[in-house]
């Protein structure tokens, strides 16, 4: 990044005038905390001690027996507390907000993920959350906002626009421009103006550095090709700047290929086209919005573009300007999976080793099994398991079809209208 | 207060200057292209432009309008719909030069559809109709190029400053503006908050007084100030007598139209300027 | 324990003559594996490989400021893969399985915990797995059995007696009977037949060694209390043993209190009476039953009663032998929390900590919360925390009477029944 | 088979020598207290004794019957509803004792009723009318102090046995049993598995053939063998003439019973002693 929060023609800050003291106070803020060993301790006391990092690198031998190809491992942000790699940032910026002296945190959420995070460092920290959420999704992902509720968070419905994660966003932005002096608008990816997406990337970081040294005892070398599911890019980017350098590290990005590639079937930002053909017709495009210069779905008139993945969490329209910078850069290779591949891969996980992936993260699996069987048997492959898949039960059972879930559903509803 | 220190002064400026000479203080109004259609929203703007509103606001409707609160997000999102495209929208203004030269209007969009559309191209396309352009998500810092092509094409890029604003950087918005200044009054979004809450009998301001914030650009600035955000009753415009050379109305104007069309858009026009 | 497998006058083996041979393979390969380094070390890879160990001990500021008394800690095993303690087990005895050479896997359960974690462990090593689970049990907490169907177990519901984990047990013992020369029944808790109890106690000692060496880190002494709900006993003999013979740390059991002292209503089976008073009119007492002797809630015929708690992993009606016996030699206090109670204490921690325990584990919280204001703000407090709540939802939900949650549920079905 | 090399052989040892001098193979047959009810359970016992079965075991229920599979259980836990004692019990069997003298009885249960009744005082009182004991989550190893109660009051404590038994274990067995041995011929629980599954042909067993084991019994035992789980059918009993003493007879008789009451079952009794 250069010093505008540029990566490449990506990043940058575009924000209302309003927001700027309090940008350039985060910015400041974040920078000296970087630079301050007192702070680096917190954070790293802080992440073992709540959250239980280092979070282990699992070897997967049955499934990498069956594939026939590459060693798999996998990186267990699903072990997070919380369940997610959603921790790692919202402990940062956490800390961050309590240095900065301000009482209360604003957080987006698209299925829930980020919202319960920060309402649990809210609580952990004794800061004020509020959490903003698509009215849809409340309506979709209700059992997150019982928890948020429960951890004493104020979720508000935003019924604007599509109702969703964007909406929500926006909603949250213009809850900072009121109340930026006493409020952090805690972002849950590496999007947004700058520092935002370094920020973010740089907190989740602790991800590949724990790979880096777990690979090295592990099986005595780096990775020779690291998977990530990518939606904002967060734990992409988490997982994959620790080896940006290491040019001998494969490093390949999976996205929601969802239903098929209709504008609203899917979340496909990078994947489908390079960013140099700047046209339109491609599935994302740059544009700037939301705080930043990135690559999104949008149309010709740059609105942008409903999205849909079976996975809330990768349905964003955007992406982190550093991933967009990465994918054009060659650095990064972008893949997608779509919708049907991605529950064979999540079935496939749980059945041969007893792992429950997040979707989100069921999308790396799927794409890392699109390859691995072709991988040469000598190398080692990591794939970020960037959550657990709990919280998808009512997705998961919809798209296997069990009839019995739903059964359980109405006996519950049944007993509770009766009490 | 606008004073004469520019060495070259903008066609804007000189119009607000002008009518400033005979009038206390102006009106600018804004509406939103393509609200609630497309046709509806040119016979809007022809109402206040006939209405003869000094400055008219159009805004290029963006998905996601991140200053703006419930009505004109609500505005923008069904004028989406009817899928307003940019080159349009800047046929009607020309067209509107053209039939209301007492007036001046001024584009105002978020960034992104701009950018699809050139930011160049625009600022070149635009310069046949459009005295200035307010483009909310583009700060100073961003904006070299930009700025460039506005004095190429002799329009004004329209600042905005607020009164979190620190000192430092007002005196740079204030070196840079041309045409004239756009002074948010207040945190938040445009419409709703302080306004609703607090019974709209003030223009809400932040920690600093209005009169001080405002006294505080007067003295950095050359360009005329317009004053913006939570204005929805003529007291509120005569109190900004003396301290601003605009009035802009926005969420009140979108509000009056929702509720009673053309007529009460007239009738809202009327009750600001104080003759009735 | 002595050579019989009995602790005072509990434990021994109590076992239909035909698991004989089983039982003995059992206890030998258990002895032979305890002596073997490289078992031990498979075990602990494992530990830290799958589930994540070690699980971190969390300070709370917080919660020990508000009640103002001793420092409090949790010890977070709900930070385990599956999200409780139940892995440490199963993970032993899943490696003891192989060494055994046996295919397949029997289990037990109650909420579901322990099934699913079997689910798991099987999916992970590579055996078949069997789960019997009461057919009320299975109504009332189906998303378990989803899960563990999706991990590709066989859950059998079990009609036989009040359908719960107790006719479950009983269930697995029968297929035990049945398959034993090729399968290894997994015993969720440590009760059971000799070396159940100490095996399975054994497995999840991690936790107390754990915890010993990071009180020294953190607060440089052992705890001066030590807090765990007990309901079969495992969690609570896996984080006490350790500190036995450490006689100034005082350990304390927290037993389900339930909505009142009828039968039926709790499974309170240790702290309303001394063992000693050996009456049938107290709520335990001393039995013989489901391989083992130990304390259990029966009738004056001996019939062992039907319990009730609002976390389904509590209403065992027995206790681990080496639990009654820590208990009626007086080092280990046993103490009860109705559900009222515990309700509040999972809200308390929620809000102030940003930790979603367990039902089961919020009865420690409860039970130390009686307790904490009135100790010593000198003192260190370790309460058990051992597992996370997000499964809890259902019951939560009823209890603090969500109605948004039901109208959830209710579109969930309209949907499903739609598509 | 049983044969005379004990010093002092018990009175159920001898009662059944003597009725295996007149008969091929005798039966014993199973029924559990308070099942369907107390009372139709005692008039089931009462049937069965008058339809001349040399053996009765009586089974006092637990709610937690391990042992047993679906019929059983079922049974036992429909049995307990009726909040059976075994103080009754043990009355109803001195009754019969003194009605029947021509049969033995054995009380069957799990430890615990027995346990909290006061296990020697159980064997005490229950001496007036049963012959043995048959308590299946008792090992031989914990039962120090009931094998000595049991020899005090003359009651003998059965084993059971069981084709996984390892040799050594089935000597020490052989050497504690008094009374009769109890071989269970197959691995599971009392009723369904095998014997439904493989169409109720066979008597099922495990890996060793059911000859082979009963044959290495019969060497190592000096008692008498009974044979028990799975039998539903005549030619099972009579595939058993030379290799036991007693066939016992258990869930298919719960099941003749539910099917057809009283009237089923000494149909059944007349069936499996061959008689029509
Ligand atoms: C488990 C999980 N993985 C991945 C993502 C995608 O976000 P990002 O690309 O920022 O990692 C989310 C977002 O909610 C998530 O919850
Ligand atoms: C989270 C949790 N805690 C505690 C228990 C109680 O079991 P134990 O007493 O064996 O620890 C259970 C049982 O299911 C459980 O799931």
């Amino acid at each position: 990044m250069n010093n505008n929060g540029y990566y490449g023609r990506y990043g940058g800050s575009y924000i209302p005038e309003i927001l700027y003291t309090s940008q350039q106070q985060l910015l400041k803020e974040y920078r000296q905390a970087q630079a301050d060993s007192s702070f680096q301790l917190e954070l790293q006391q802080e992440m073992q001690q709540f959250s239980g990092r280092p979070t282990p690198l699992t070897p997967c031998r049955n499934l990498s027996k069956l594939l026939g190809g590459a060693q798999i491992y996998l990186k267990r942000e699903d072990l997070n507390h919380s369940g997610a790699h959603k921790m790692n940032n919202v402990i940062g910026q956490g800390l961050l907000v309590k240095r900065m002296g301000k009482k209360r945190i604003i957080a987006e959420t698209g299925a829930g993920q980020h919202g319960i995070a920060s309402a649990l460092i809210a609580a952990r920290l004794g800061l004020e959350c509020t959490v903003y959420m698509g009215a849809k999704d409340i309506e979709r992902q209700y059992p997150n906002v019982f928890w948020m509720k429960q951890l004493g968070a104020e979720v508000v419905p935003v019924t604007s626009g599509g109702q969703t994660l964007r909406d929500a966003l926006d909603e949250a932005l213009r809850d900072w421009t009121d109340s930026h002096p006493s409020s952090h608008y805690l972002i849950g990816t590496s999007c947004g103006c700058a520092p935002y997406p370094e920020m973010v990337a740089k907190f989740q970081s602790v991800i590949g550095r724990e790979t880096k040294e777990q690979s090295q005892q592990l099986f005595n070398a780096l990775p020779d090709a690291v998977y990530a599911s990518v939606g904002g890019g967060s734990n992409a980017c988490g997982i994959m700047l620790p080896f940006q350098s290491d040019v001998a590290v494969e490093l390949i990005g999976v996205e929601a290929g969802g239903r098929g590639t209709k504008p609203g079937d899917h979340a496909v930002r990078l994947s489908n086209n390079r960013a140099e053909t700047d046209s339109p017709a491609m599935l994302g495009s740059p544009g700037i919005a939301q705080g930043f210069a990135s690559i999104f779905l949008q149309d010709e008139q740059g609105q942008l573009q409903e999205t849909h993945s079976i996975a809330a969490g990768l349905d964003y329209v955007g992406v982190s300007p550093i991933i967009a910078d990465l994918a054009e850069k060659n650095r990064l290779r972008m893949i997608a999976a779509k919708d049907d591949k991605v529950i064979e891969a999540f079935q496939l996980l749980l059945r041969h080793e007893g792992i429950i992936p997040a979707l989100e993260s069921a999308h790396a699996v799927a794409g890392a099994i699109s390859e691995i069987p072709q991988r040469p048997k000598e190398q080692n492959v990591v794939i970020n398991i960037s959550g657990r898949g709990d919280k998808d039960i009512f997705n998961v059972a919809s798209a296997v079809g069990d009839p019995e879930f739903d059964r359980f559903l109405s006996r519950y509803l049944d007993q509770s209208l009766k009490t | 207060m606008s004073n004469d220190r520019t060495p070259e002064t903008s066609q804007l400026q000189q119009f607000i200057q002008q009518e400033r000479k005979l009038k206390p203080i102006l009106l600018m109004t804004h509406v939103v292209y393509g609200y609630p259609s497309i046709e509806d929203s040119i016979r809007l703007m022809e109402t206040l432009l006939e209405s003869g509103v000094e400055l008219l606001e159009i805004q290029f409707p963006f998905s996601d309008p991140i200053a703006d609160g419930p009505s004109i997000l609500n505005a923008c999102h069904k004028a989406i719909n009817h899928r307003p495209q940019l080159d349009h929208c800047l046929k009607a203004i020309e067209s509107f030069k053209q039939r209301f030269p007492n007036s001046r209007i001024l584009l105002m969009s978020y960034l992104n559809p701009l950018y699809r559309y050139g930011l160049s191209k625009l600022v070149k396309e635009a310069a046949t109709g459009v005295s200035g352009l307010i483009i909310p998500d583009l700060p100073l810092e961003q904006a070299e190029q930009y700025r460039k092509d506005c004095e190429l094409a002799g329009i004004d890029p329209i600042w905005l400053i607020t009164p979190d604003t620190p000192e430092s950087r007002l005196v740079q918005h204030c070196e840079a503006a041309t045409g004239m200044l756009y002074c948010v009054s207040r945190r938040g979004v445009t419409g709703k908050t302080d306004s609703q809450k607090e019974d709209s009998k003030q223009i809400p301001t932040t920690t600093v007084s209005l009169r001080d914030y405002l006294g505080l650009v007067a003295e950095k600035s050359t360009v005329p100030l317009a004053v913006g955000f939570g204005i929805r009753e003529r007291h509120q415009i005569t109190m900004l007598q003396g301290l601003a050379d605009v009035a802009i109305v926005g969420s009140a104007l979108l509000d009056a139209y929702d509720n009673g069309g053309l007529r009460q858009i007239r009738q809202l026009i009327t009750t600001l300027r104080g003759k009735n």
